[in-house]
């Protein structure tokens, strides 16, 4: 009897923990309900949520690619509101450069990132700031910083960019989902992809086990850098305007939203579907906020930095007590 | 078939690394299904040779001849297309993917959609588990196996492979007998398959069950090769050393203790891998602890220096009882642990040979935090000139040190931290005769200093030589003890063998 | 002679920061007019005095394996509670000592959250990057403080006999103190071994979280020197400015000054040279009124040179 | 025509709900703001929910979907941007809640359908000021060379500040402007004016925010010029630091305008409430200070 109750108890356990995602998202809710419950769990404020998570989240599924391959791109937080501008700007003739040229654009920045990495055995940090700040300066040239607005945008893209499901459910967040489900399937199935882990678990052994590392490193950068150009299309076609500084602290996010998800920062552990959870967790935290009548808006950063770190808190916790569990578990 | 009936060729390698020519004019020749021994001393360059066949590394001169015809290989994949497969000497495998993606891993089976075929893949691989007599299951993550298990895993994902030449690089020196015949059972297998295999290891015994030939190599130079009986024990190791090595006697010390114990571990727990272990350690003597694969001796040695928390029991060392034992503290009241596994527990592997040797001891040669650069340079010279660690210098990083220097490394931190008692997780493995015999008289000179020594080791051979008394642990329990002349292999063997019975017996009944 | 051939690779690899940079100073020399002038030298140390600190604590840190992207934020929580205390009538001495332990607490926190709990470094020190510029920024509504303090004035453009500026003094002892601790006493080979291997540095008796700890809380310390700096230096502390994105530039400094983002290594003198080729590009774009949008290009195409640059000596 | 709002067809609510987006809570400017606005809405009986976008757009986005859900009844929002704030100024309309443009103008809104009034203060005509007083002071015919010290380019206040002075000394010859970024940040515009003066000589700085004098001051008494003596200081935006040292003579001017908006809005709110028409604009006065006129401001109210 006892027996049992403790296998169950240690079984929970160690779903939880497994997914410390889940602990995380739980975590938020109880706190969203506890603070407005009523407004919080309705449908038009869950969609709302997903909303806001789309940005962040969709830049966090390119990089949580090339965290789990074990290097990262801090460059998003400017190369997606480059193809912002880009796809406005050829916008102006037709609807296919518009989708093209940004995706063209991320892409080259993608493959330059990922050369410098590994073929100028570069450290992905520096590359990537350097391009970050660089990018800042090339779309600051182009807008000589001012928000551009095309003169002739073109209404397809318009209508793309406003089209929604019931009213509710807008084309961010169906790219969101989609999106997300599309990565998890290739992830799980195609070995280029596969080989991620490997790489980013132990880039020696891998070489050993016969992976070839700079393609897949290559691999990883052109397609984090592809969701930036993504992300900017999605961002300007439902605002009809592009905006230098749209960007600004977006890859931190991206990473938080990677790391609370159970991706860890040192390469080949988690799953990308984590990063997803961790985008909502991330946009649940500020509405929480913005549901809240106690706390001075001027504190807003320090009530989501200590939310942030309640929930990590609680993974780490968890995963001590998974910790236990295994031994109690093998033990009987 | 070809002229001379050679599976593989090698001819003139050449390969230096900064400092240091790894590899001069060697050669290496293998028939078909033929299984050849390469041996030599630590640091000789026998894994060198294997990485630049496997296409790790590119040598810097030599041809590479498969059936006759020379290959190029410029990478790994090159060499595995062309029919090379290995286990490298460290483990090289992915901790936090399943074990039947281990195996895989490179070559998934895929559909006719470019996509891994999950369930095919998870069957193969048990199948290819069940095949070579190991009990996990292929799903499990690798991380969570043991060593020794890793070890066998990677052995499967070699075999796996369509191959004609199979490279094991040090594959027994994790394994204990048992498995060390399993893999000679798939090996013969294989070898009626008429694949070429290159098999590394230390161990003289092995070399002569299952290999044909032998190619030796020292300094990086190619000795010579010999049909294995063709060639005498004492022969072979000369070559290999380059000297006459005396050979190996036993040399048992004392019979009669003192009644006091330096160290005395009662019924300690950690549950699941130990339950109830008691021993004790006397002044100046040399105790064996041995068993199974899995049965607890690395936890216990663990334990005992602070690495895990203790859960029952109590740790009395020098007459005081110790409380939440920590390395450090441990450390400070003059224990010393030389853990298993060398590359994850061992060496800092950026860290010069210098640092990785002071690192323990650092304390005792600094004064107020401030390192005392002369003294320490001493300790570092005395060390590498007692184990004679093969280097260019000491400022050399040690992950580019051959396993077995980096295992001397290792001893030689702990020993200069002048510790009363040593634990030695499996001190010799992958060390090669004459610095295993070097570190086997070490250890006997220390003794006489006072010291007392826990030695770990898989080699029942070795416990019989070395040791005053010996405690053979199974399932985690401490389940018996030799003392004297009652240390002899048979006595060992037999002893694991009750333990382990009496022990899968109540297995049973608990299950019930 | 083969023997010779590798410590200059060696030197090379350890300098390469130091190189390049005087690479570019002798090209400014050449292009930018006025560069050759007392007053440039002065302005470039004075200026490259806040990223000088944190870039230090951010080498230790990062040497351990971690990072500590908290720095910017800290200088602002610094700035203020300085500015705070002063204009509350404390002692500069006191305010400064106030401003230290707050800025310390927040550096142990860190410490703790990642050494104990085996969080990931980048997430605590990204709440606490929040954490540190909220409070900042609420702690006085929102707003600049003003102080005045005739002392902290005069000491801030005091030049030691007419020449050296106390910015100089003051970030050569601290180099010299930390220089010593990394290169000459055991708690930088523990550092180092923390950051290439914890697991065994802990079986090899070294105190792993006692090193994690103490690198942040160094790191804050530091922080709150380069905060309270950038106070004092107009008198004023803006919670929303100072320190923003400084991080990022601390992280730049250190990796071009040659420790590894992977850890297990400490190049304090790589920093040093590193974070003032930082600001001596900064000057560089304004002595040449270079394009305020040009210039973030050619900061990050030196930055680039400058990794190439190191990672190709270092190889050779 | 006005948007019809939902309190007219149900039975008047208890309390009228204000949502205010704010764009940012910090800078003296700003702070002074939130500060009148929560004054003057316990004066005026509103309960208010505001929100902090950090100068973050998509938060701003959010922040207005948030205030939606939580059924204000009239938003009042501060553009982080003036065009790419779009999507939230769309959401109130679907929603059917009416907008109040604040301080920044959305420029693609419609009059009464996006939004049922503006009420600002040009940040655009500022910079244009700053650059009609360079002309009326320094002439149209010697050389003058400006400093221009930006805030962080690309955000909308310093972008229209930049974009009207830049407009302004267009048509004149004479001026030349060295443009360098001072990112907001006092420090960082002491270390610009330093490294400019030891290669150019400049006649005045214009500096885009009032944060940033004290440090401009510095830089250029370090560089051995005396402010406003050899080298003119302007700067847009007069929080009391700006006031005082244009009192001490060493800022010459400062082109200001208040942020206590606070009366006007709630003004406007009352009179939508009773069904009064609004029009298009309230213009926040603008007004340049000198040592004239500084004492007059001083006194009345500071900013
Ligand atoms: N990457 C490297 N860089 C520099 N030197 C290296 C490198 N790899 C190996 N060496 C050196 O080459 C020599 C041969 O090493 P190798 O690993 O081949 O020896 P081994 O015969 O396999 O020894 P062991 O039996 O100990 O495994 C050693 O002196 C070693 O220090
Ligand atoms: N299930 C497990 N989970 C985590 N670590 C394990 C597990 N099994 C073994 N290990 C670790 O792997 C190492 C080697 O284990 P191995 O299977 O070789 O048995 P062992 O415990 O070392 O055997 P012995 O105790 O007989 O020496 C040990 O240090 C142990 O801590
Ligand atoms: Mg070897
Ligand atoms: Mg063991």
């Amino acid at each position: 009897m006892g027996k049992i109750n403790v296998k169950t108890t240690a079984k929970l356990g160690h779903k939880l923990a497994k997914n410390s995602t889940l602990i995380g998202v739980l975590v938020v809710v109880l706190i969203g309900c506890l603070i407005n419950g009523r407004v919080f769990l309705s449908i038009d404020n869950i969609a709302n949520v997903g909303r806001q998570a789309t940005i962040r989240g969709l830049l966090a599924c390119g990089i949580s690619l090339t965290i789990i391959c074990g290097t990262i791109d801090l460059s998003i937080s400017t190369l997606f509101p480059l193809c912002g501008l880009v796809c406005l700007y050829f916008s102006n003739y037709s609807v296919v450069l518009a989708f093209a040229m940004p995706l063209l654009v991320a892409g080259t920045i993608g493959t330059l990132n990922g050369l410098l990495i590994t073929k100028g055995k570069l450290h992905p940090w520096i590359v990537t700031i350097a391009v970050q700040l660089g990018l800042n300066g090339v779309n600051l040239m182009l807008t000589q910083g001012n928000t551009y607005k095309p003169s002739n945008m073109s209404s397809a893209l318009k209508s793309f960019g406003n089209f929604s499901v019931l009213k509710t459910i807008d084309i961010e967040l169906i790219c969101f989902v989609v999106l997300y489900v599309i990565m998890s399937r290739l992830v799980k199935s195609k070995p280029a992809f596969r080989s991620m882990y490997a790489v980013g678990a132990s880039e020696e052994s891998a070489v050993m086990m016969g992976v070839n590392v700079n393609k897949t490193k290559m691999l990883a950068h052109i397609l984090c850098s592809l969701f930036a150009g993504i992300t900017g299309i999605l961002q300007v076609s439902s605002s009809g305007a592009g905006k230098v500084t749209s960007g600004s602290g977006y890859e931190m996010y991206a990473i938080a939203a990677c790391v609370l998800g159970g991706i860890h920062l040192a390469g080949g552990r988690g799953k990308i579907i984590g990063a997803f959870w961790g985008a909502w967790i991330l946009a649940f935290l500020n509405n929480i906020f913005n549901m809240q009548q106690y706390v001075n808006p001027i504190w807003y950063q320090v009530v989501v930095g200590l939310l942030v770190i309640i929930v990590v808190f609680a993974q780490a916790l968890s995963n001590k007590m998974h910790a236990g569990f295994k031994k109690e578990t093998t033990r009987i | 078939m070809h002229a001379d009936g050679y599976l593989l060729e090698m001819d003139h390698i050449k390969k230096s690394f900064p400092g240091v020519k790894a590899l001069d004019d060697v050669q290496l020749k293998v028939k078909p299904g033929e299984i050849h021994a390469l041996m030599g001393e630590n640091g000789a360059g026998k894994s060198t040779l294997i990485k630049i066949l496997t296409g790790v590394y590119k040598a810097s001169a030599g041809v590479i001849k498969i059936e006759g015809k020379e290959v190029n290989i410029n990478n790994v994949q090159q060499a595995q297309q062309a029919g090379i497969s290995a286990v490298f000497q460290e483990l090289n495998m992915i901790p936090y993917l399943s074990v039947a993606e281990n195996i895989f891993l490179g070559t998934y089976p895929i559909n006719s959609g470019k996509n891994i075929m999950w369930k095919k893949m998870e069957k193969e691989a048990q199948a290819l588990l069940d095949d070579i007599g190991l009990d996990i299951e292929a799903g499990a993550q690798l991380g969570t196996l043991g060593t020794a298990t890793q070890q066998m895993v990677s052995i499967a994902r070699a075999v796996s492979r369509n191959c004609k030449i199979l490279v094991l690089d040090e594959p027994t020196s994790s394994l204990d007998s048992n498995e060390v015949q399993q893999l000679f059972k798939i090996m013969r297998r294989l070898k009626n398959k008429n694949i070429g295999i290159i098999f590394i290891s230390h161990r003289l015994n092995e070399v002569y069950e299952i290999c044909e030939n032998v190619t030796v190599l020292r300094d990086g130079k190619y000795i010579g090769s010999w049909r294995i009986s063709e060639i005498g024990n004492e022969e072979l190791v000369t070559s290999m050393v380059g000297r006459k090595v005396e050979n190996e006697k036993t040399v048992r010390g004392k019979t009669t203790f003192d009644e006091d114990y330096l160290l005395e571990v009662k019924d300690l727990a950690c549950f699941p891998k130990v339950k109830k272990v008691t021993f004790g350690v006397h002044k100046g003597e040399i105790l064996g602890l041995t068993g199974l694969l899995g049965s607890g001796r690395s936890e216990t040695a663990q334990l005992i220096f602070g690495c895990n928390l203790l859960q029952n029991g109590k740790i009395v060392y020098k007459g005081k009882e110790i409380q939440k034992q920590t390395p450090r503290k441990a450390i400070s009241m003059g224990m010393a642990f030389c853990t298993e596994n060398r590359r994850e527990e061992g060496i800092i592997p950026d860290m010069s040979i210098r640092d990785n040797i002071v690192l323990s001891s650092l304390k005792r040669l600094s004064k107020k935090g401030v390192v005392r650069n002369k003294e320490r340079d001493e300790v570092v010279k005395r060390y590498i000139d007692r184990l004679k660690i093969k280097t260019p210098s000491e400022e050399k990083r040690i992950r580019l040190l051959s396993g077995g220097n980096q295992q001397k490394v290792i001893l030689a931190r702990w020993l200069a931290t002048e510790p009363d008692l040593i634990i030695l997780d499996e001190p010799t493995r992958g060390i090669d005769v004459g610095a295993k015999q070097e570190i086997e008289k070490l250890v006997r000179e220390f003794v006489k200093q006072g010291i007392s020594i826990i030695y770990i080791s898989s080699e029942i051979s070795e416990l019989v030589r070395n040791c005053d008394r010996v405690v053979v642990l199974s399932d985690g329990c401490a389940t018996g003890e030799l003392v004297g002349d009652e240390i002899s292999e048979d006595n060992i063997l037999a002893m694991i063998a009750a333990g382990s019975a009496s022990k899968g017996g109540e297995n049973v009944a608990e299950k019930n | 002679m083969w023997q010779k051939k590798i410590d200059i690779v060696k030197i090379a690899r350890k300098y390469g920061a130091v190189i390049f940079f005087f690479l570019l100073f002798l090209f400014n020399c050449v292009t930018t007019t006025n560069f050759i002038r007392i007053n440039t030298i002065q302005n470039l140390f004075i200026q490259s005095f806040p990223i000088l600190l944190i870039s230090f604590g951010m080498t230790l840190v990062i040497a351990t394996a971690n990072i500590d992207i908290s720095v910017g934020s800290g200088m602002a929580l610094a700035a203020m509670i300085f500015a705070l205390t002063i204009s509350a009538g404390l002692h500069p001495v006191l305010a400064f000592l106030i401003t230290l332990i707050v800025g310390g607490f927040f550096g142990w926190i860190c410490g703790v959250l990642v050494a104990k709990y085996d969080i990931q470094s980048m997430i605590v020190t990204m709440a606490m990057m929040y954490i540190l510029r909220g409070i900042a920024k609420g702690m006085y509504g929102g707003s600049t403080v003003m102080f005045k303090n005739d002392f902290l004035s005069t000491l801030s453009y005091y030049r030691i006999g007419d020449v050296i500026p106390v910015h100089v003094v003051i970030m050569l002892i601290i180099f010299a103190i930390l220089w010593f601790v990394v290169e000459k006493t055991r708690y930088g080979t523990y550092v180092e071994a923390v950051g290439n291997n914890p697991k065994a540095a802990g079986i090899s008796g070294v105190s792993v979280s006692g090193i994690l700890i103490s690198v942040y809380v160094i790191s804050a310390l530091l922080a709150v020197i380069a905060g309270v700096e950038q106070g004092i230096m107009v008198m004023q502390a803006d919670s929303s400015n100072i320190g923003l994105t400084k991080e990022f530039d601390a992280i730049a400094a250190t990796v071009v000054g040659g420790t590894p983002m992977s850890g297990g290594k400490a190049n304090l003198t790589g920093a040093l040279f590193a974070a003032l080729l930082l600001q001596l590009i900064n000057m560089m774009v304004n002595m040449n009124n270079i394009y305020y949008a040009l210039a973030y290009i050619i900061k990050a195409i030196l930055i680039i040179a400058a990794v190439l640059i190191n990672t190709y000596i270092g190889q050779k | 025509t006005l948007v019809n709002a939902e309190t007219s067809e149900d039975a008047p609510k208890e309390t009228f709900k204000v949502g205010f987006a704010e764009n940012t809570y910090t800078g003296d400017w700003r702070a002074c703001e939130v500060a009148d606005i929560e004054e003057k809405a316990k004066e005026y009986g509103y309960e208010l929910v505001m929100t902090n976008a950090d100068l973050d757009i998509e938060k701003q986005i959010g922040d207005v979907e948030d205030l939606i859900a939580q059924d204000c009844d009239l938003i009042v929002i501060v553009p982080v941007d003036a065009e790419a704030i779009a999507p939230a100024f769309e959401a109130c309309k679907e929603a059917g809640i009416p907008v109040i443009d604040m301080d920044t103008e959305y420029t693609s809104g419609v009059f009464g359908e996006d939004f049922i009034t503006t009420i600002r203060s040009d940040q655009y005509e500022q910079g244009k000021a700053a650059g009609k007083w360079v002309v009326d002071t320094y002439g149209t015919e010697d050389s003058v060379t400006v400093l221009e010290i930006t805030g962080t380019m690309g955000q909308s206040d310093a972008q229209n500040r930049h974009n009207g002075f830049a407009d302004y000394v267009a048509d004149y010859d004479n001026v030349e402007v060295i443009t360098q970024s001072g990112d907001w940040s006092a420090t960082t515009a002491q270390n610009v004016v330093q490294n400019v003066a030891q290669t150019s000589e400049f006649d005045v700085v214009y500096s885009h925010g009032g944060d940033m004098i004290p440090g401009i001051i510095l830089g250029l008494k370090q560089a051995g010029l005396k402010p406003t003596e050899d080298v003119g200081v302007i700067t847009v935006d007069s929080p009391f630091q700006v006031l005082d040292s244009i009192k001490d003579g060493e800022t010459t001017a400062a082109i200001t305008c208040t942020p206590r908006g606070g009366d006007t809005l709630f003004s406007c709110i009352d009179s939508y409430r009773t069904g009064e028409e609004l029009e298009e604009t309230y213009l926040v006065p603008m007004n340049t200070i000198t040592s004239d006129n500084v004492d007059e401001v001083y006194d009345s109210e500071g900013y």
